[in-house]
């Protein structure tokens, strides 16, 4: 056993992990979903908000979101997307392949902020993975939280993440709302098609007693801010999760600082109010 | 096997309008030859870049062989012109890094040479096995 | 040495609007080791030197400007303006953006040389076919060949020929006698294992900081190949093939394009030996293809075009 | 995710017997990315086929490869059997374990860990495999021949005869080329002018047929489906739309000057029609040689007898431009010229003669009228020696190549020597007599039979002359002995060579060719019509020497790749061509002298840096062009410029993988 | 644990060193400077007489020596991962008093952070560390600057002082007196050392060279968005010189190195100069342009650093300033900052 202590000693050191199941999350299958669990122990205590460095060895490592709950422990789940060289490798797996996983890494989502508010999370594309972690962690806890809606859009009816979440699950809980949108929409689509910012001020969701949560492209959580703002959310009020090229996960590599502040340690998660306050280089 | 019996390892970089050809009919003629090549097939030996060369040495290659059309003959006209004087300047270089020139050749090998094909890898193959591994410890220090 | 000059000419190009920037030479940390300066405004001139320590060629700093408003004015030598015409032959550059302020050089002093010959040396000034030093130490007169460095005791090309104008009248190369030669031919005598083991100790010392690419005229790609993921023709391990291969795909991708400015070896932290690289890719190009200073830069470069009665080693 | 399906063909036994194919299939099931290993007996065969296309539907596979025979032969076979069930043609590789591994080493434990490795390398060029699409391109239908000779007006005539609008550019005063020049022809003695001047004037009359004679194309750009042409019409102080042809004005203009179309044994004027049946049959004035350009500007008499006004001396140069989708290159062939042997008489004994120029004495509209009279003195001459492989086969002073009609015209000339002049002797030295072709063996034994033809084998090694007439000097190689004969006429069959300018001719329009001239066909045996460039095709003796069938023939077949081409309204092109990296390109423009093809240029790109927008130059490949050659990509140092089907990825894969 | 005051510990003095060396290197742990192309460099050294003590400071730094270049984290194959045995004991001999500074540096970001990197402490817990006193200081020195001296040997095992045309050697640790314990030389009193190694602390490097560091920091708090950035970027090559020489820079890489099924994963260094460093998988850069890069670098020596560990993360080596070919060195942006502050 002191081998595997060992190994487990170093940081950057992955526990080797199985894909138990592959999901392909939108119709255009550029983003899937991996079940995951480690070969030895139980999956690792994590908060919502949180993220883990996958690896396919050979290949590299890339900063994930866990998009799973932890309400629900059996497994970790990925929702990834092919973007490059190690996401692309692990859109090659299927089940039963050996991948690394190190983590959990960076803050969480500010769960005492949270509770007894209503929520409001704001969503784009594969945004929603991070919010889907904190989605169903809030449901799993339904009594600790006011109304719940959730706005997501996405480019096209085929770049919908998550549907089953979106169109199944989680509108049958009492008092959640979900609002769906798309860029552009195609012949089957019967929704509303639009922007997201754009969608956030039509669904105008109260910013009293709310927090607002949101993810996505760099450019959609820019304007979804500016219309949050119009709604009457303050700077603390704005919950957003950051992404930014990680190698380390643990504060040295030196590229995900912004500022004095490294995303993998002290993000990805910050209020719009802390976000303020840092250098614009992001 | 002992260092010495070893056969040596050629990667062969073939053209597919003359050279893979050649190669191709020294099969077809049930023309013999050593096992020690490897053939991949590439449009054009102007296709050849340098990095695949050193590349296919530092895994562990024991020669290099790029085989193309016989100047003037080249399928896509001018080719194997610009192989010839890249080569030239290569082969030369890597001999300067202490890579021995005798491990790299370039053939001209036509589709109807398949007899020149096998009497290549042939040569090469036996002046290879003189030449020994190219540099033993540091094949195996990669290997590890 | 061209101090003056150079400040002169900065202030009344920045003033005339003829030029929106120009990259000349400050002092540095000691007067020896002067850096590249880049001005805008004219009463900026001042800051501006040009003496016998002005080794940096700025050529390459014109490609940070391509994409911006304005000609861009930039102090070159002979060596350096050969460095403008690579960019210029590889298309990175749009001549009728630069205005060169040329520098007929009288030769550039290696700092290194002067500091052993006088130790806290701090100026030197041409007198004939020697310098004088100056500093802390007092004065020493050297014979040119003691304290220039190596690239321009040979130089052939002292006075940029394409030049927008000159500092100074025009300087005559040196005669060549390619004393690198001799250290290409040294190598080559040796065996190849020896070679082998030569180049495996020079290129052990490499840190892979990328300095010689990032200052070579010839290393001008947008992104290079070294920085590819996929393929991923370069390790990023630090070790012995890996070595062995960056050193030699650098050198073979300016082959035939290097201007022989030494920059490269110049900026190395480790002192590697990279001109006897591109010295013998020089010099089989030129051998091999029957070129006269192959490091000028051409329209078509050597390997971008061949003769049908190119030796034939291959049959 | 990738799933790769590994097929090994037995091929018979022709594999299974020499590699352990078991072992092979073991080994590549445990790579990476490898879903199922199947073995089958023929592969290629149809039920083989299915297999391979079943195992791609019932294991969802992405990537094939094939362990079987050399892909030059059956690549297409399964690049069209994957795409029958909806997979990307290009994600199949084949390894070839038969020509390169089971055929050459026989014993299957050197040949397993041979075949191991090939279809290793395969697969990992597979995982990189891309789907490759065709581009395609529309085309403009209509062509260019170049060159108005027999091959040219038959390819114009079949191209048109389809449908499709043809230019005719001859750089002569008229078309009709060298067929035009000859009297009779072999092997059935028609006369040479009966059968051509019917297809001059058909050319000449059909309605989609423009002729542009006294016209050289200058430059030809473009490519396939989209070439663009510009045409001289040099100034031929005539205008065509008035000229009636008439005559008047030849037949008035004082001045004559040796006749280009006779070669030099009549005389033509200033301004003239080359020949009577010429097409158009309008004159062409010489510049060079009318006194009114060269002397005093005064003459002027064509032009005071002209009544429709069409003499129009300040007529200049005019350069057209037109389009084409296709062109037909038919420019004609050269003799050698015989002066280059001393021993001959270095060309200064007006009584050895080509067999060109005999063809023209020969010829009742020739310079005398049919009359076989001797140059110097006008005699009929009695004995006349013909001398075969005149530069022809002779590596050293000529051509090492076989001129392939002189062997029959000098039969014919045998023959008609004996029509023309009853009492003549013919002697023709020759080395063999090569009569491969439908009825020219009994023709070439008709002229010695029926006509008497003395045939000597052997080379002639002096003329000299004696008193007037010629002394010929060889050596009977049969007898062994020396011969000597008197002539009064001899006749050289020169040398067929390409013309002189055929280079600059070749490299104007893009294509390539051999050693002595000649147009390169693509292939000397599946593509003889075609040159390496597409949508250029070559007819007659440019590409060769030939005789009028064969060269009629190809003209055909010319017209027929043409019209080919025509009958598409798009053009699909090969899709493993080369491919920029706009983001990684520095449009440094180093792979374009490199291309062989000139299909890349460059163009602007815009993009954004900052918030500003940045425009830049990147290089472009046209991939109708484009033939795959990979040059550009080896040229290309920070990998924007790629090759698909043999990419970077995909060689980097397979050297990693064979050296494993 | 024996804990004395260095005053307490054994002291020495060598008329000639060369025995020691000779035992040293015959153990086959000692790294020592050597001559090499012109310069110096800290190499496994197994023969005495290549051991320079008249070096000046190398143009690497010896952080390579705890935290080498490319490093295996792990090995991978179908069985598993393993982890490569840890480092064996080495003796650095001849480190100077910049570089042992840099060592606690490196200490905070690879052992005192959230996480621990077990190769990086194993190889500091495995090496002594035999200073030298710095006889030879460069042109380009400023250690003083930061506090430190010639004399400033704080965390070395031993030191080894020049004097008096030979050495008089200190223990500071157990691991120092236990090395030198049987090592020949005469011993010397607690006072004399002390007054030796004094001598040394009070030095001033050659050429005096000193850079005002007061207030940078909290200066560089508001200077995120000063167009002096942009001045300074202009000559920067992207190349890493100043990073890979610096002694306190630890930026890396992890990579993949796969052949077949089996691999390693291996940390190497990055620079966060170079444009890559930063640059994401679909193309998005947030350090897009020198300025941006540049200015990290400086931020997280001068001000990121000294907020997250308040020191900062600087030694006054030089290397910088004797290695950038364009003089873009920290002394000269320390210095920038101050003019900006002194205009303001």
């Amino acid at each position: 056993m002191p081998e595997a202590a060992r190994q487990l000693d170093n940081p950057l050191v992955p526990a080797l992990a199985t894909v138990q199941a592959v999901r392909p999350e939108t119709a255009a299958g550029d983003v899937r979903t991996f079940q995951v669990t480690l070969d030895e122990g139980p999956v690792f205590p994590y908060l919502p908000g949180q993220c883990a460095m996958l690896s396919v060895l050979g290949v590299g490592e890339s900063m994930i979101s866990i998009t799973s709950s932890p309400t629900r422990p059996d497994f970790l789940e990925f929702s990834v997307k092919n973007a490059g060289r190690v996401t692309g490798a692990l859109h090659e797996l299927g089940e039963g392949a050996r991948i690394g996983v190190r983590g959990p890494y960076g803050n969480h989502f500010p769960l005492e902020l949270l509770r007894g508010k209503n929520l409001v999370f704001v969503g784009g594309g594969i945004g929603l993975a991070p919010l889907r972690s904190l989605i169903s962690y809030c449901l799993d806890h339904r009594a600790d939280y006011g109304q719940v809606d959730i706005v997501y859009g996405a480019r096209s009816p085929v770049d919908l993440c998550f549907k089953e979440d979106l169109f199944e699950r989680w509108p049958a809980v009492e008092n959640t709302f979900v609002h769906v949108t798309v860029d552009r929409g195609d012949g089957s689509w019967q929704g509303p098609v639009g922007f997201v910012p754009a969608y956030v001020e039509q669904v105008a969701p109260s910013s009293r007693d709310a927090v607002a949560i949101t993810c996505g492209p760099p450019i959609m959580i820019k304007f979804v801010l500016a219309a949050l703002e119009k709604l009457g959310f303050t700077d603390e009020q704005v919950v957003t999760t950051l992404e930014l090229k990680m190698q380390c996960g643990v504060g040295i590599c030196g590229r995900c600082n912004i500022g004095p502040k490294y995303v993998c340690l002290d993000g990805p998660v910050f209020t719009l109010a802390e976000l303020k306050k840092l250098p614009q280089e992001f | 096997m002992s260092v010495a019996e070893r056969e040596p390892k050629i990667v062969g970089f073939l053209c597919n309008w003359c050279s893979y050809a050649g190669a191709d009919l020294a099969g077809t003629s049930r023309t013999s030859y050593p096992t020690s090549v490897r053939v991949i097939r590439v449009p054009c030996s102007g296709r050849v870049n340098p990095q695949f060369v050193l590349r296919a040495f530092q895994l562990g290659a024991d020669g290099v062989l790029v085989a193309g059309c016989h100047p003037g003959d080249c399928h896509y006209s001018t080719g194997n012109y610009f192989t010839r004087r890249r080569f030239l300047l290569v082969k030369r270089f890597l001999d300067y890094l202490g890579i021995d020139q005798r491990r790299f050749r370039l053939r001209w090998i036509s589709a109807s040479e398949g007899p020149k094909f096998a009497e290549t890898i042939r040569e090469m193959t036996e002046e290879l096995r003189q030449l020994g591994p190219r540099d033993a410890a540091a094949v195996e220090a990669h290997a590890e | 040495m061209r101090s003056e000059a150079v400040r002169a000419a900065a202030r009344r190009l920045l003033e005339e609007g003829k030029v929106v920037r120009f990259l000349g030479h400050a002092p540095g940390f000691d007067p020896t080791s002067p850096f590249p300066q880049l001005i805008t405004r004219a009463e900026e001139a001042e800051r501006l030197v040009l003496d016998h320590f002005c080794a940096p060629n700025l050529a390459k700093y014109l490609l940070d400007y391509e994409t911006q408003e304005g000609v861009t004015a930039v102090v070159l030598k002979g060596c350096d303006a050969l460095g403008l015409a690579r960019l210029l032959a590889d298309h990175r550059v749009a001549r009728d953006r630069v205005w060169v302020v040329g520098l007929p050089c009288p030769g550039m002093l290696d700092r290194d040389k002067a500091a052993a010959l006088l130790p806290g040396v701090q100026e030197a000034r041409a007198e004939g076919d020697e310098f004088v030093l100056t500093g802390a130490g007092g004065e020493r007169r050297v014979a040119a060949g003691q304290v220039l460095l190596d690239r321009c005791l040979v130089c052939a090309v002292p006075t940029p020929d394409d030049a927008d104008e000159l500092l100074g009248e025009p300087v005559p190369g040196r005669p060549v006698p390619r004393e690198e030669d001799a250290a290409v031919a040294a190598l080559e005598a040796m065996t190849s294992a020896e070679r082998k083991a030569y180049w495996t100790e020079q290129f052990s010392r490499c840190i892979r900081c990328m300095a010689c690419r990032n200052v070579c005229p010839a290393c001008n790609c947008r992104s290079c190949c070294f920085d590819s993921e996929e393929p991923r023709w370069l390790s990023r391990v630090t070790d012995g093939p890996a070595q062995e291969m960056f050193h030699f795909v650098r050198a073979l991708h300016v082959a035939g394009r290097c201007v022989d400015c030494h920059e490269c070896e110049r900026v190395c932290p480790m002192d590697i030996p990279l001109m006897k690289l591109n010295h013998k890719l020089l010099q089989d190009v030129e051998e091999l293809f029957e070129l006269e200073r192959a490091f000028v830069p051409r329209e078509v470069e050597p390997l971008g075009i061949y003769r049908p009665d190119d030796p034939e080693e291959f049959a | 995710m990738k799933r790769v399906g590994v097929f090994l063909c037995w091929c018979g036994s022709n594999i299974s017997s020499a590699v352990d194919l078991d072992q092979v299939a073991e080994q590549t099931a445990l790579l990476p990315h490898v879903v199922h290993v199947e073995q089958y007996k023929y592969l290629c065969s149809d039920p083989g086929q299915e297999t391979v296309r079943k195992a791609i539907k019932e294991h969802a596979l992405n990537r094939v490869v094939i362990a079987a025979c050399s892909p030059r032969m059956h690549e297409r076979t399964f690049r069209r059997a994957v795409g029958s069930v909806g997979l990307n043609p290009h994600l199949m590789e084949i390894a070839n374990i038969r020509e390169q591994c089971s055929w050459v080493h026989p014993d299957k434990v050197t040949s397993t860990p041979v075949a191991v490795d090939l279809v290793r390398t395969a697969v990992a060029k597979a995982v990189k495999d891309i789907p490759l699409e065709p581009s395609y391109v529309g085309i403009e239908k209509r062509a260019l021949v170049v060159g108005g000779g027999i091959a040219g007006i038959q390819a114009a005539l079949d191209i048109a005869d389809s449908g499709y609008e043809v230019v005719l550019v001859e750089r002569e005063p008229t078309i009709g080329g060298r067929m035009a020049q000859l009297d009779k022809t072999f092997p059935t003695l028609d006369c040479s002018s009966c059968i051509l001047t019917p297809k001059m004037v058909e050319a000449g009359q059909d309605p989609r047929i423009r002729l542009l004679t006294y016209a050289e194309v200058e430059s030809l750009s473009g490519y396939i489906g989209n070439f663009e042409a510009r045409i001289r019409m040099k100034a031929r102080s005539v205008d065509l739309d008035r000229c009636t042809g008439c005559g008047d004005c030849w037949n008035k203009c004082p001045y004559r000057s040796p006749g280009e179309f006779d070669l030099g044994l009549g005389k033509r004027k200033a301004i003239y029609l080359p020949f009577p049946q010429a097409v158009p049959n309008k004159p062409v004035l010489d510049r060079a040689t009318c006194a009114y350009f060269q002397k005093d500007g005064k003459c002027q008499v064509c032009k005071k007898v002209c009544a429709p006004g069409a003499i129009d001396f300040e007529q200049q140069d005019e350069i057209l431009e037109e389009r084409f989708g296709a062109v037909v290159v038919a420019t004609g062939f050269d003799l050698w010229d015989h002066g280059r042997y001393g021993e001959y008489g270095a060309g200064q004994h007006p009584d050895v003669i080509s067999s060109l120029e005999f063809e023209r004495l020969v010829s009742a509209s020739g310079p005398t009228d049919g009359k076989i009279k001797r140059p110097s003195d006008g005699k009929l001459p009695e004995r006349v020696v013909f001398i075969q492989c005149v530069g022809s086969r002779d590596e050293a002073k000529g051509v090492p190549y076989c001129s392939k009609v002189c062997c029959m015209y000098t039969a014919k000339h045998a023959i008609l020597l004996k029509e023309k002049i009853p009492s003549s002797q013919s002697y023709v030295f020759y080395i063999d007599v090569r009569a491969a072709g439908k009825n020219y063996e009994e023709f070439y034994r008709r002229a010695t039979v029926e006509y008497g033809a003395q045939y000597i084998r052997g080379r002639v090694s002096r003329i000299y002359p004696r008193g007037d007439s010629l002394v010929v000097v060889g050596e009977d190689t049969l007898l062994g002995q020396k011969v000597e004969v008197e002539a009064d006429l001899v006749v050289l069959a020169t040398a067929v060579v390409s013309r002189s300018d055929a280079p600059q001719v070749a490299q104007k329009l893009g294509f390539s060719y051999d050693q002595h001239g000649f147009f390169t066909e693509a292939h000397p045996k599946l593509a003889p019509v075609e040159t390496n460039t597409a949508g250029i095709f070559l007819a007659g003796a440019c590409q060769g020497p030939k005789d009028i069938p064969d060269t009629v023939a190809q003209a055909g077949a010319a017209a027929a790749k043409v019209v080919r081409l025509f009958a598409k309204d798009q053009l699909e092109t090969e899709p493993t061509v080369a491919r920029v990296d706009r983001a990684r390109c520095a449009g440094c423009e180093w792979c374009r002298p490199i291309c062989p093809y000139k299909a890349i240029e460059m163009e602007a790109v815009t993009e954004r840096v900052g918030s500003g927008q940045v425009a830049r130059r990147v290089a472009k490949v046209n991939p109708s062009l484009c033939h795959g050659c990979g040059a550009c990509s080896v040229a290309c140092r920070s990998g924007a410029m790629n090759l698909l089907g043999f990419s970077n990825e995909q060689v980097w894969a397979e050297v990693e993988a064979l050296c494993l | 644990m024996n804990a004395l005051a260095v005053e307490e510990r054994k002291a020495v003095r060598l008329a000639d060193i060369r025995p020691v060396l000779e035992r040293l290197a015959a153990g086959g742990k000692l790294v020592a400077p050597v001559a090499e192309a012109g310069g110096f460099a800290f190499r496994r050294v197994g023969q005495a007489e290549k051991v320079r003590l008249d070096f000046y400071n190398t143009a690497e730094s010896p952080k390579d020596l705890f935290f080498p270049q490319s490093e295996v984290l792990f090995s991978y194959d179908a069985a598993g991962i393993a982890v490569p045995e840890p480092a064996g004991e080495q003796v650095l001999l001849g480190i100077r008093p910049c570089d042992l500074a840099a060592l606690p540096l490196l200490d905070r970001v690879f052992g005192e952070g959230p996480f621990r990197d077990p190769g990086y402490l194993a190889r500091r817990e495995r090496t002594v560390l035999v200073a030298v006193a710095c006889d030879r200081p460069r042109a380009s020195c400023f250690c003083t600057s930061f506090g430190l001296s010639p004399g400033h040997v704080a965390g070395a095992d031993m030191v080894l002082y020049p004097d008096e045309g030979g050495y008089l050697v200190r223990a500071q640790t157990e691991a120092g007196e236990a090395l030198m314990a049987e090592w020949p030389g005469e011993a010397v009193a607690p006072g004399e050392a002390e007054a030796v190694a004094a001598r040394y602390r009070s030095m001033e490097t050659p050429l005096g060279r000193r850079i005002r560091l007061e207030g940078v920091a909290e200066a560089l708090d508001g200077m995120f968005d000063h167009p002096m950035w942009e001045q300074i970027a202009a000559r920067c090559l992207s190349c890493g010189i100043c990073t890979y020489t610096c002694p306190t820079c630890h930026c890396f890489q992890l990579t993949d190195e796969a052949k077949g099924e089996a691999g390693k994963r291996v940390r190497c260094w990055d620079s966060c100069m170079f444009p890559e460093f930063t640059r994401m998988a679909g193309g998005h850069n947030p350090r897009p342009d020198k300025k941006a890069r540049v200015r990290q670098r400086f931020m997280h020596k001068l001000n990121y650093f000294v907020r997250r560990w308040e020191e900062y993360l600087c030694v006054g080596c030089g290397r910088c300033v004797e290695s950038c070919p364009v003089g873009l060195d920290i002394a000269y942006v320390i210095e920038a900052v101050q003019g900006v502050t002194a205009r303001a």
